[in-house]
């Protein structure tokens, strides 16, 4: 059998098969989710080439699916963190109810994404990328519907997406007449200018609802903070990958071909709305009080930065936003995974409660410590590289208003250690308080893959040249030409940035100074609780918080207060406020019933199916 | 569970308060909620330890009330005590009494510009007005043998007649200190970042500020004209020429304004003072100072201290020993009341940049 | 071998310089300070009897394993920056120094600097001193202030130079005459930028006394506060060998590179010691007011030059 | 200040007395005027006083202990801004079970006042808040400021006190032998030992 | 060789050296004394020239000045500032009070004698002892830091329990963290 066929059938098997093993015993329902990642990942890196690809046909039209280097990456990056994902959740949704629909559900959301990897014409890229759409709702919802009916805002925004790229496709292939992404590549300088403005904007805006850019991100900070935390790995590390993967072959190959690519005007304006969303999003990260929003805004600035390199478009820019997807799933996967173990431990996210958690789960500690340094890109965790590529790309670029977008991202990513440093501040550090005393660590079962991937980010900013082959590879593919180099960073201007001497050096003072630290006086240096600070001389109270916590960067919001009186939710909220007054009927679709919903989703793909065939027929 | 508002102590072991004593901050954010004034730190009790003391005895403790300014305490208590006996004063010794209530005033202001550029982080200013308060204190040394508890004003006059040559020193040093001032003004007053730090924080309301007991510097800024020199004149200060300080912005700065134009007043008073003063008697004296009964009455009198007005309540009831003294200096009510209002909503920065503007003076709220 | 013990050699010996300059350097700014304040001062080498006295503490506290590490952090942080800023170039009287240093890139220094901020900041949130984090709340958001005109000044030079490396710009200074003059914006943004980064003068907010008792540090003694004291003496000689590197085109000896330090560390301690200190809003207003300003200049400067 | 018409001063007095039938006023000498009353009436005096006869200004209060009479005496001093004039309200409470009116709804700083007589004379203030520890910290004794309250028994029991010198004589002589130092001479001349 | 007597005498004489000048003082006004600490730190005395310097945090101080009287809820603070100081550090008693209660002998809210309560290395006497003699005293101390005398924190340590029943007895309310030397 086709070994890519083989893939998304034991994803989608492993989705049946957890549904139905629910019924049996609860927990054996995460374990046959594990199981079948697993099996499919082994599948995956084992026996899948270049060479593989299939056809399905379909009422006379067939579905192509295929591999190539681009492909491979994305995909060896959806299962890669899938298998750890789902490992931890088996432990993280023990003993919730309703497993069966979530592992169903996340099951779906993984072979969703393997299909869209492996499509090779947009209709089955289009179909995967629906049943991603529903089946991630699906477990939007899993809790229940909150107040800021999360759910139905990231319902509009994906249908608005999807109808963008439905539009996109059928004006594609009217124009060219062919579905293929390869023929779209091929024949996109053909197009009039109009034409190709229309089919990019409309793609984008696709694809920016996914990988949340600046107008289209509202639906996204709620949405992975209201997710069970298991799944919000997957969503934020991986599925908005998904965008990414899409706007990659927009902005890599498809717009280089045309007129527009040479414009400079189009991948310009994607790239400062990339510097906004990331400078705005940081903002709002910081002024977070529940680590959970505090990490989705955090995500939505992560990908501005990816946005910003695809849309500059040089190699090494290139090479940074990809290099920056892949470490992004490894250490916001890990970090959702951390808050989740939170959770679950402590029974609370809100950092102006949680303190000295350092203690208690050391080891999530440990994790959460690796996946920030790498998130704020202090050297010499992966993060760094990635930041160095973007920063030097934009330098070395020669575009004058690329040196002020440089200035963005650095803003952003300064502003960045403020949040980071409050995460960990905010639930690992600080006073001791009784109220948290009865938390343990995580199970094993849930600290190994925090702990595997922590580690793999030290590994990859020691040697990141593990990461670029695989990239370089897909950007071969995509017809740019890198030079990659095992230890060794260089930008286009020849200099570079050694990180072997580099970690020798950090280790070795680190090694001494705290050995230093540990030796000298040791027998007189003392552990003492955090409630001996100096106070002043004075006693306090038990009843009173000795944690700085709440709203801990005032003075920083005060300087920012301009940009942070609008608010682009409330636009968003007025306008629907305005057509809900309007289409005052509309309200009665919206139950609140997570079923009918389903039903509503699939009468849109019945009506999908429909337009399609009537299309396809001409 | 813990309150959500975070508690800071500042004080009583901390650089940024004024003396030994403690204000309790509960701040979100660096907002302060609410804030309370904790003292008692440096409570020794002279109110009792009076009533074992007999009426000179009492002198001997009385100074060290108020460390920065001891001599508004031995004036006042000096002018109480008189006040019920009836006794006369020898001329010159109000003169000599006004000299040193104003040379104690320039001093405590020095001190004052140390503690509110030292509170904004302009140390060279307290390093220059300290080094130049202790030419205050050599002064005060020659006259009185003490540099900071003087012992100097007693009833009837004062204790010794001036030194030779004293005048001249007081002339060299207020011309000294004249030159200083526009240096002082250059480092601190014309400093735009400290006038940055200094409108608009600490805003008393004008309307309100006699209701709240506001006092001394802190009022005139607030426009109201009020100073108990003025209003009710001790001493010779009716026959002396001099302006009050004024500001409306009724903000730390205002009150630096009035501060600053108050030196030069008082150094100007104090070239009066010595060509003014004249000659004779500079001590009425007492008969047996052990024995010595003052006959039942009482007074409230006060003076205005460098911080505003500084009040003495006693009592006596016919023997050798007060009855009842009771200190009320302006701090009780600035530092206490006052300065609870004041920091409300105000930023952690400004606590101590307000305490400080405010004249804060643990020492006479205790007692 | 031989070169591999000559690079350690040289290591050495230029972390002892570094530290012996930075130590004398904060003496002579005691010293100086003093002198502005009509006072005698410390004598200069009152900073190693400092340091000397705490590491003889014999006593030590600590919160917990974070808190025990920090100072390593921060040391490491100081010596890794170090050694990616040349020292001294060209003939030099020791040559240890040319040798040792390898090709430092900007954008790498400016986040490895971060590094031991980072560090300490984690170690003060161990101690769960509220002071402390107050202080850490404090200095990180300065730290966005500052770092905004500092990189602008940086990617100014860069575009100009076109190159990212240090050793890149001192060839280019070789060429063309010190970037001090020939990109005159950028030495002005980037010298404001420096007013905060060495947190004197009107931006110590993050260690205000009269607010914050000690500020960070606040549970930091003995052993520890000494490994920081040594730390931050390394690390303000480091930065200020970066801004003479970038600007002033390093130094071909010891003096020269003595009297070029010492003079560019004056401004933001002269500047201090006659400022009081802006709220921290204040503060990152003004950087992002004039320095950012500057910086925009240089850039468009740049891009045209 | 020559010309001493108590004019001011009278018209206070009178108004005063002419408002509150039991009040006794009287003007004692230029810019002061006291008066005495029962102490029910002491909120509505001081209201009185501050909203119509314009003395806003709570200079001062006060408590005296006359223990003889059984009985404290409490001060309350009042300062017209624009007349200039002090007004001294006075009442007796009972020594036992001392207890006054709270004003400080009436004026804010009486606050600390009464906190303070609370705490140092026992006087209760119905209906009053503010914190219990003011000045002392777990005190347990009686409120020191009371008359019978002997401080320095209290303090010979509590504390430690070192033994001073049983002779009174001269140390400086002792302290110079000590030192190896010569007395100065203008200091020889305040020896006791001459 | 650590073990040699004369190797100890000279790493003796360097921590000396450099304990006694650098003396981190902590910035502590507990009474009226603290009027003088200006004048001494500031340009007409500068005790800044003999390595002396405050410290905001008694983590990081070696000397605790009791400038003067101590009131008995200051005392309480003291202790626990004295207690989170480290090793090695020193007591100054500033001012008659501290000795024997000075003019505050007979008052029920000061204690008399500092050295029952925390051990005092070094009294200074006088009411306001002059700046001079702060800076006489604090010489004093160098010359007992040097000669290795100025041992309080180890009779501390030693008596720890005498100095707690005497400090117990004046503090009723006793709610402090253990002591960790």
């Amino acid at each position: 059998m086709n070994s890519l066929l083989l893939v998304i059938l034991i994803l989608l098997a492993g989705a049946v098969l957890s549904f139905l093993a629910n019924r049996i015993m609860p927990i054996l329902s995460g374990v046959m989710s594990f199981l079948s990642i697993g099996a499919a990942a082994v599948i995956f890196f084992v026996q899948v080439s270049a060479a593989d690809s299939m056809a399905i046909p379909i009422s006379g039209f067939s579905l192509h699916w295929g591999i190539n280097a681009y492909s491979w990456l994305f995909g060896a990056m959806v299962l890669g963190l899938s298998v750890f994902v789902a490992l931890y959740a088996i432990a993280f949704m023990k003993g919730k109810d309703r497993l069966g629909y979530f592992f169903f559900n996340f099951n779906l959301t993984i072979m969703a994404m393997m299909g869209i990897v492996f499509s090779t014409d947009w209709v089955s890229l289009f179909i995967f990328w629906e049943i991603m759409t529903w089946s991630s709702f699906l477990i939007i919802i899993y809790a229940g519907i909150s107040e800021g009916r999360v759910g139905t805002k990231y319902m509009i925004f994906s249908a608005i997406g999807g109808y963008a790229m439905f539009m996109a496709i059928l004006v594609s292939n009217s124009l060219l007449g062919s579905f293929q992404i390869a023929d779209l590549v091929s024949g996109f300088g053909t197009l009039s200018l109009g034409n190709q403005a229309l089919i990019g904007i409309l793609f984008m805006v696709a694809f920016g609802v996914k990988s949340a850019v600046m107008p289209l991100h509202v639906w996204a900070p709620r949405a992975y903070a209201d997710s069970p935390m298991a799944f919000t790995a997957i969503f934020s590390g991986l599925l908005s990958k998904m965008g990414i993967f899409g706007m990659g072959i927009l902005m890599i190959s498809v717009f280089a071909q045309g007129t527009i690519g040479q414009t400079f005007i189009f991948s310009n304006i994607l790239a400062w709305l990339g510097a906004v969303t990331s400078v705005i999003a940081t903002f709002y990260a910081l002024i977070q009080k529940d680590a959970k929003r505090l990490l989705a805004y955090s995500s939505i600035a992560q990908l501005g930065y990816i946005i910003v390199g695809l849309a500059i478009g040089t190699p090494l820019s290139i090479m940074a936003a990809l290099f920056l997807a892949v470490v992004h799933a490894i250490f916001k996967g890990t970090l959702f995974m951390v808050v989740g173990a939170v959770e679950r431990q402590a029974g609370t996210t809100n950092m102006e409660e949680l303190g000295a958690l350092i203690r208690k789960m050391p080891w999530t500690f440990m994790a959460a410590l690796f996946s920030i340094i790498a998130l704020a890109g202090v050297p010499p965790l992966g993060g760094f590289v990635g930041k160095w590529m973007l920063y030097e790309s934009l330098i070395t670029s020669g575009f004058g208003a690329n040196y002020f977008l440089v200035i963005m991202v650095f803003l952003s990513s300064t502003a960045a250690f403020l949040y980071s440093y409050r995460f960990l501040f905010g639930l690992f550090l600080g006073q001791e308080e009784p109220e948290f005393d009865h938390v343990k660590e995580a199970p094993a079962i849930m600290v190994v893959p925090m702990v595997v991937l922590a580690l793999l980010l030290l590994v990859i900013g020691a040697f990141p040249g593990l990461l670029f082959e695989p990239i370089a590879n897909a950007m071969a593919y995509m017809g740019v030409d890198v030079n990659w180099n095992m230890t060794v960073l260089s930008n286009v201007w020849g200099d570079e940035v050694h990180m072997e001497p580099l970690w020798t050096s950090i280790l070795v003072m680190f090694v001494i100074g705290a050995t230093f630290l540990t030796f000298k006086t040791r027998r007189n240096t003392r552990y003492v609780t955090t409630k001996d600070i100096h106070t002043s001389g004075e006693i306090p109270e038990a009843h009173e918080n000795m944690t700085f916590s709440v709203n801990f960067y005032q003075p920083f919001e005060r300087a920012i207060e301009p940009v942070m009186k609008r608010k682009m939710d409330t636009y968003y909220n007025r306008i629907g406020e305005g057509l809900e007054s309007l289409f005052g009927f509309a309200r009665k679709i919206y139950t609140g019933n997570g079923q009918t919903y389903a039903i509503y989703v699939i009468i849109f793909l019945s009506i999908l199916i429909l337009i399609g065939e009537t299309i396809f027929n001409k | 569970m813990r309150e959500k508002a975070t508690t800071l102590y500042l004080g009583p072991q901390h650089p940024g308060i004024t003396g030994n004593m403690m204000v309790k901050l509960k701040v979100e954010g660096d907002t302060i909620q609410s804030a309370s004034t904790h003292v008692g730190y440096l409570h020794r009790g002279f109110e009792k330890l009076m009533e074992r003391r007999n009426w000179l005895q009492s002198f001997t403790i009385l100074c060290r009330i108020c460390v920065p300014e001891p001599d508004p305490n031995e004036e006042n208590f000096a002018r109480a005590v008189e006040s019920i006996e009836g006794r006369e004063v020898p001329e010159r010794a109000k003169w000599i009494r006004a000299m040193v209530l104003e040379l104690a005033r320039i001093g405590t202001y020095l001190l004052w510009f140390a503690g509110q550029s030292g509170s904004a982080g302009l140390y060279t200013m307290g390093q220059w007005s300290i080094g130049d308060r202790d030419y205050i204190l050599d002064l005060f040394e020659e006259l009185t043998g003490g540099r900071i508890y003087h012992m100097y004003i007693w009833p009837g006059g004062v204790r010794r007649d001036l030194p030779k040559g004293f005048k001249d020193k007081v002339l060299q040093t207020m011309d000294y200190l004249e030159k200083r001032l526009v240096q002082y003004d250059k480092l601190m007053f014309d400093n735009t970042i400290f006038q940055k730090r200094a409108k608009g924080i600490g805003w008393i309301d004008p309307a309100k500020a006699i209701e709240w007991g506001v006092v001394g510097a802190p009022l005139r800024a607030a426009g109201i004209a009020s100073d108990v020199r003025k209003d009710d004149p001790y001493e010779i200060y009716d026959k002396l020429d001099f302006e009050l300080g004024h500001a409306t912005t009724s903000d730390v700065w205002g009150r630096s304004q009035v501060r600053r134009f108050e030196i030069e007043q008082s150094i100007n008073m104090v070239r009066q003072i010595m060509d003014k003063m004249p000659e004779g008697e500079y001590y009425n004296r007492i008969p047996n100072p052990m024995k010595w009964e003052v006959p039942p009455g009482e007074a409230y009198v006060k003076t205005e201290s460098a911080r505003g007005e500084f009040g003495f309540y006693v009592v006596s009831d016919g023997s050798n020993k007060p009855r009842r003294v009771h200190v009320k200096g302006p701090a009780y009510v600035h530092a206490v009341t006052l300065l609870e209002d004041l920091l409300k909503g105000a930023n952690i920065s400004d606590v101590s940049f307000i305490m400080n503007s405010l004249g804060t003076c643990p020492p006479e709220i205790e007692r | 071998m031989d070169e591999f013990w000559m690079k350690i050699i040289g290591f050495v010996a230029t972390v002892l310089l570094a530290f012996v300059v930075g130590a004398v350097y904060g003496g002579l700014v005691r010293k100086i300070i003093a002198r502005t304040q009509n006072r005698i001062g410390p004598p200069w080498y009152q900073n190693f009897i400092d340091i000397l006295k705490l590491y003889s503490k014999s006593s030590a506290i600590n919160h917990g394993f974070m808190q025990h590490i920090a100072p390593a952090m921060a040391i490491t942080a100081s010596v890794t920056v170090l050694m990616f800023v040349p020292v001294l170039t060209g003939d030099g009287w020791f040559p240890w120094f040319e040798n040792l240093n390898f090709k430092g890139d900007l954008i790498f220094l400016v986040y490895m600097m971060v590094f031991g901020s980072l560090g300490m900041a984690l170690g003060i949130g161990q101690t769960g001193n509220p002071n402390a984090a107050i202080g850490v709340s404090r200095g990180l958001s300065m730290m966005v202030g500052y770092e905004i005109p500092f990189v602008m000044a940086l990617v100014a030079l860069m575009v100009q130079t076109e190159t990212t490396s240090i050793t890149g710009l001192m060839e280019y200074q070789d060429q063309h005459g010190w970037l001090m003059f020939s990109s005159p914006f950028a030495f002005i943004a980037a010298v404001m930028a420096m007013l905060g980064m060495f947190h004197y003068g009107p931006f110590d907010v993050a260690f205000a006394p009269s607010e914050l008792a000690s500020g960070p540090p606040s549970e930091f003694g003995g052993k520890y506060l000494a490994l920081m004291m040594t730390s931050g003496s390394i690390f303000a000689f480091a930065k200020l060998v970066l801004f003479v590197d970038i600007f002033m085109n390093g130094a071909s000896n010891l003096i020269i590179l003595v009297i070029k330090t010492l003079v560019l560390y004056m401004i933001p301690v002269l500047y201090g010691a006659v400022s009081p200190r802006y709220r921290t809003e204040q503060a990152i207003r003004y950087f992002w007011g004039w320095p950012t300003f500057f910086g925009a200049l240089a850039i468009i400067f740049a891009i045209y030059y | 200040m020559t010309d001493i018409s108590l004019e001011k001063e009278q018209k206070i007095a009178d108004e005063l007395e002419r408002t509150f039938p039991n009040l006794t006023a009287r003007v004692r000498r230029a810019r002061r005027v006291m008066a005495s009353l029962e102490k029910e009436l002491i909120p509505s005096v001081l209201v009185h006083a501050k909203d119509n006869l314009g003395f806003h200004h709570l200079s001062h209060m006060s408590v005296v202990d006359w223990i003889e009479d059984e009985h404290f005496e409490m001060v309350y001093t009042l300062w017209n801004h624009e007349k200039r004039v002090q007004l001294t309200i006075k009442t007796m409470i009972s020594r036992d079970n001392a207890t006054m009116a709270n004003i400080d709804t009436i004026w804010r700083q009486a606050n600390t006042y009464q906190r303070e007589m609370r705490e140092m004379f026992g006087i209760e203030f119905p209906g009053f808040v503010g914190e219990k520890d003011f000045l002392l910290e777990d005190w347990d004794e009686m409120p020191p400021m009371r008359r019978d309250f002997d401080t320095m028994e209290y303090a010979n029991k509590t504390y430690f006190s070192r033994p001073g010198r049983e002779d009174a004589q001269d140390v400086r002589d002792t302290i110079s032998k000590r030192n190896g130092e010569e007395v100065p001479d203008f200091a020889k001349k305040y020896s006791r030992e001459k | 060789m650590p073990n040699d007597k004369n190797s100890q005498k000279i790493v003796d004489m360097i921590t000396g050296f450099a304990r006694s000048n650098s003396l981190f003082m902590l910035a502590y006004g507990t009474g009226c004394g603290d009027i003088e600490i200006p004048p001494a730190m500031t340009s007409r005395y500068d005790w800044e020239r003999f390595g002396y310097r405050k410290m905001a945090t008694p983590r990081q101080a070696d000397v605790l000045l009791i400038s003067g009287y101590l009131a008995t809820k200051t005392l309480k603070r003291v202790i626990r500032s004295y207690e989170q100081m480290q090793e090695p550090k020193y007591v100054i008693g500033f001012g008659s009070c501290t000795i024997n209660g000075g003019m505050y002998w007979d008052s029920y809210n000061t204690i008399n004698m500092l050295d029952h309560y925390i051990p005092v290395d070094v009294y200074i006497n006088g009411c306001m002892p002059r700046p001079e003699a702060v800076m006489s005293g604090l010489f004093e101390l160098q010359e007992m830091i040097k000669r290795g005398d100025a041992n309080g924190a180890q009779k501390y340590r030693e008596n720890l329990e005498w100095y707690r029943a005497n400090q117990k007895k004046i503090i009723k309310n006793w709610k402090m963290p253990d002591y960790n030397w």
